[in-house]
């Protein structure tokens, strides 16, 4: 789906505030902290940026990054069934349960690197295509989730890595969690944005196979 | 399947933004609130990820990162062959960079990165990422026009300086490494660490000074 | 400038709220008024349109279509000089002035009849495609104003009608207002969309001959 | 040149957006205050505007050209060679009908008009466009599943049916002229108006009821 959150080349945006810290507020401390010691029972990954890119439009632009975290996590929360949207809209859940032990600082350091996830995976096709090749990305994406974007849709690039298979987003985001293979492929500014862009300028996107037209 | 029900998850989102309370802070309380009653973790258990980010995760991860690479030739290659396993061997590893990619700087050409459908980035490694590289403006303008861009983050490139973006629309996350300057001869990996900046690592710094 | 008002084809805005009458309320009423009955003292049509384009993306998909309108007429006023900003903040202005008697109905009317206007204009230069001719529309526009929809770019589509020439859109915002052949072009669904859309559907365009990717 | 300068105006709405009060009415009456203070317009001017678009100006006039079509074959032969000319006819000209096209929907064609850039629509002939009109949704939708907006709003097409979406990229406005329903042989030009709903003059409506 073409939601909103495909922003790369849209125009409008304004200067950006190049001074502003990563944190700013308490709360988006414990957003982070929240989202990244608790997981909703079923879902991917992909799914989740998914449900994120269906946040309304307006919503989407209005609200920050921890704000958005904290909305989508509730939302899945809700989806999986571990709290019913009743609870959330009230905050309060009478299921109380006893957690595990808090683990100290050594237990967030283990989590942070618990948290080193692959998505390479072995598959039996051979790759179609090799570093050096030019490849032409398609015009329509009927998946509701994907990561080709929208500006470098219908486009001529290179390829310039091969990163073997590794698990394809726009299926996962569906609970497919199937590997293609994964290539990072360059695109000239000129072929992105016109003769208007500076022709010694490039942008590269890590694109799955089947994001190309098929030789 | 409701659970990968993608209007379902729209629908939910138009009910908690019309009526959860307005402010942020108060939403996150509420989350918390729920996720600690039902004893999915333990506040101990947020506070100590918050204190994590406060003082071990950051910048000077990655700062120590490149500085190596400047003193250690070997390093550097391994760096720029698996910067994942670059990253392992120092203990810098976990969230988001298990397929961590490394791209050099040189007089001619600058590397910049961003992540336009979300804001992917190697946080094990830099830290949480700042507001800016997750802002709108930024996402939308990076891959269109860089240079403007840059300039607002006080870099201004050469005509002889190509700039390639890295868009990371895959699971792959990228650092800038960037150029080693003019002056530190001799400096050690302490030393060195120190003039690395965060932007230099995402490529909205250029020229490092030595002060 | 693909700024956030390209609005074609971008998913995930929900469902449409079918019932919704024209005016809510009497501001909408006063906003609509007003803005049929001023006009800054200079300026033109397009670039009002570019103006209402360059609000903060946010903002334009978050406040109604009078709310635009008022703001927007605001920046017109400020940017011809007419009102400081200042003035409109305070929503005060020193300057007074008798204006012209009222007019009653029967001169609103009258001015309604008046805003009959007319875009179309005699140039020399003979149309370079006729109705029949297929044509392929440009893959980039670097205009600040265009209204080649970014979902109607690279696309091959067979002209329907032949208007003469108009004011061009593109130039007319920034204040040329030169005259450009016309042309309603229709594209099938499936061009602009892909194999998902409906074989029997079309969408049409009225564009102008530089759209094109000429002969 | 200042007044063709965009970037000016992007940051006069920025400003306007974050200093008013954030009522809607307050801001258009702020604007109300400064016009008339200045003398540009009268406030009982705009009193017969509210009153004008109230009574007189609204789709009753698109309804009275389209009966008028239906039982006129000359004028229906003129609405659809030069609507514009068809409407100066009936008195119903003005604002946005300079350039106007009627499109006849068959029983194998429907059309559905939207303007994806702006709201464009014929005022002066169908009066204030609703609401959803003027929504995101239906300008982003109309263009990319006609099927389903119309389903929103009650109006199934058979497979045999295809639609044409009119997108108001000019300045050329449209309005649809519906089919003539069965039953309704003998009706005068009143009865026949006063079935024709202003969603079908747009494309949102298709089956005319008779009740």
């Amino acid at each position: 789906m073409d939601t909103i959150h495909d922003l790369g080349g849209v125009e409008g945006f304004g200067a950006i505030d190049t001074k502003a810290p990563g944190f700013s507020h308490d709360w988006e401390r414990r957003s982070w902290a929240i989202a990244k010691n608790t997981t909703a029972s079923s879902g991917t990954l992909d799914f989740w940026r998914h449900s994120l890119e269906r946040m309304e439009p307006a919503t989407y632009l209005s609200i920050s990054y921890f704000e958005k975290w904290c909305l989508n996590n509730m939302t899945q929360f809700i989806l999986a069934g571990d709290f019913t949207l009743e609870e959330v809209l009230s905050g309060r859940t009478d299921q109380r349960h006893q957690p595990n032990a808090p683990s100290s600082l050594q237990g967030a350091r283990a989590r942070l690197k618990a948290n080193e996830v692959f998505f390479d995976r072995q598959i039996d096709a051979p790759p179609l295509f090799a570093v050096g090749d030019s490849v032409v990305t398609r015009e329509y994406i009927d998946a509701r989730h994907t990561r080709l974007a929208r500006y470098a849709r219908g486009k001529s690039g290179t390829i310039r890595a091969h990163h073997g298979a590794h698990v394809f987003a726009d299926a996962a985001a569906v609970g497919d969690e199937r590997a293609e293979h994964l290539y990072t492929v360059e695109f000239s500014a000129r072929t992105l944005w016109g003769s208007s862009a500076n022709p010694r300028d490039s942008v590269t996107l890590d694109l799955w196979e089947s994001y190309f037209v098929q030789p | 399947m409701t659970r990968f029900d993608s209007d379902k998850a729209a629908e939910i989102h138009r009910h908690l933004h019309a009526h959860l309370p307005s402010d942020p802070a108060l939403r996150v309380r509420t989350l918390e609130s729920l996720v600690t009653e039902r004893g999915l973790v333990d506040p101990a258990d947020l506070d100590s990820w918050v204190e994590l980010y406060a003082n071990e995760v950051g910048p000077m991860r990655g700062a120590q990162v490149i500085a190596r690479s400047w003193t250690e030739p070997e390093f550097r290659d391994l760096l720029l062959r698996d910067a994942s396993e670059a990253v392992r061997s120092m203990g810098f590893h976990g969230h988001a960079t298990g397929h961590l990619k490394a791209v050099e700087n040189t007089s001619t050409q600058h590397n910049l990165v961003v992540c336009t459908l979300c804001s992917c980035y190697p946080f094990a490694v830099l830290g949480m990422s700042p507001a800016w590289y997750k802002s709108t403006a930024y996402r939308a303008r990076a891959v269109r026009e860089p240079r403007k861009v840059l300039a607002e983050f006080g870099v201004e490139l050469g005509e002889d300086v190509g700039v390639r973006v890295w868009d990371s629309t895959a699971e792959l996350r990228y650092i800038v490494v960037p150029e080693r300057p003019n002056g530190t001869d001799g400096w050690d990996r302490d030393q060195l660490a120190a003039i690395v900046t965060r932007n230099s690592m995402i490529g909205t710094d250029r020229d490092l000074r030595i002060a």
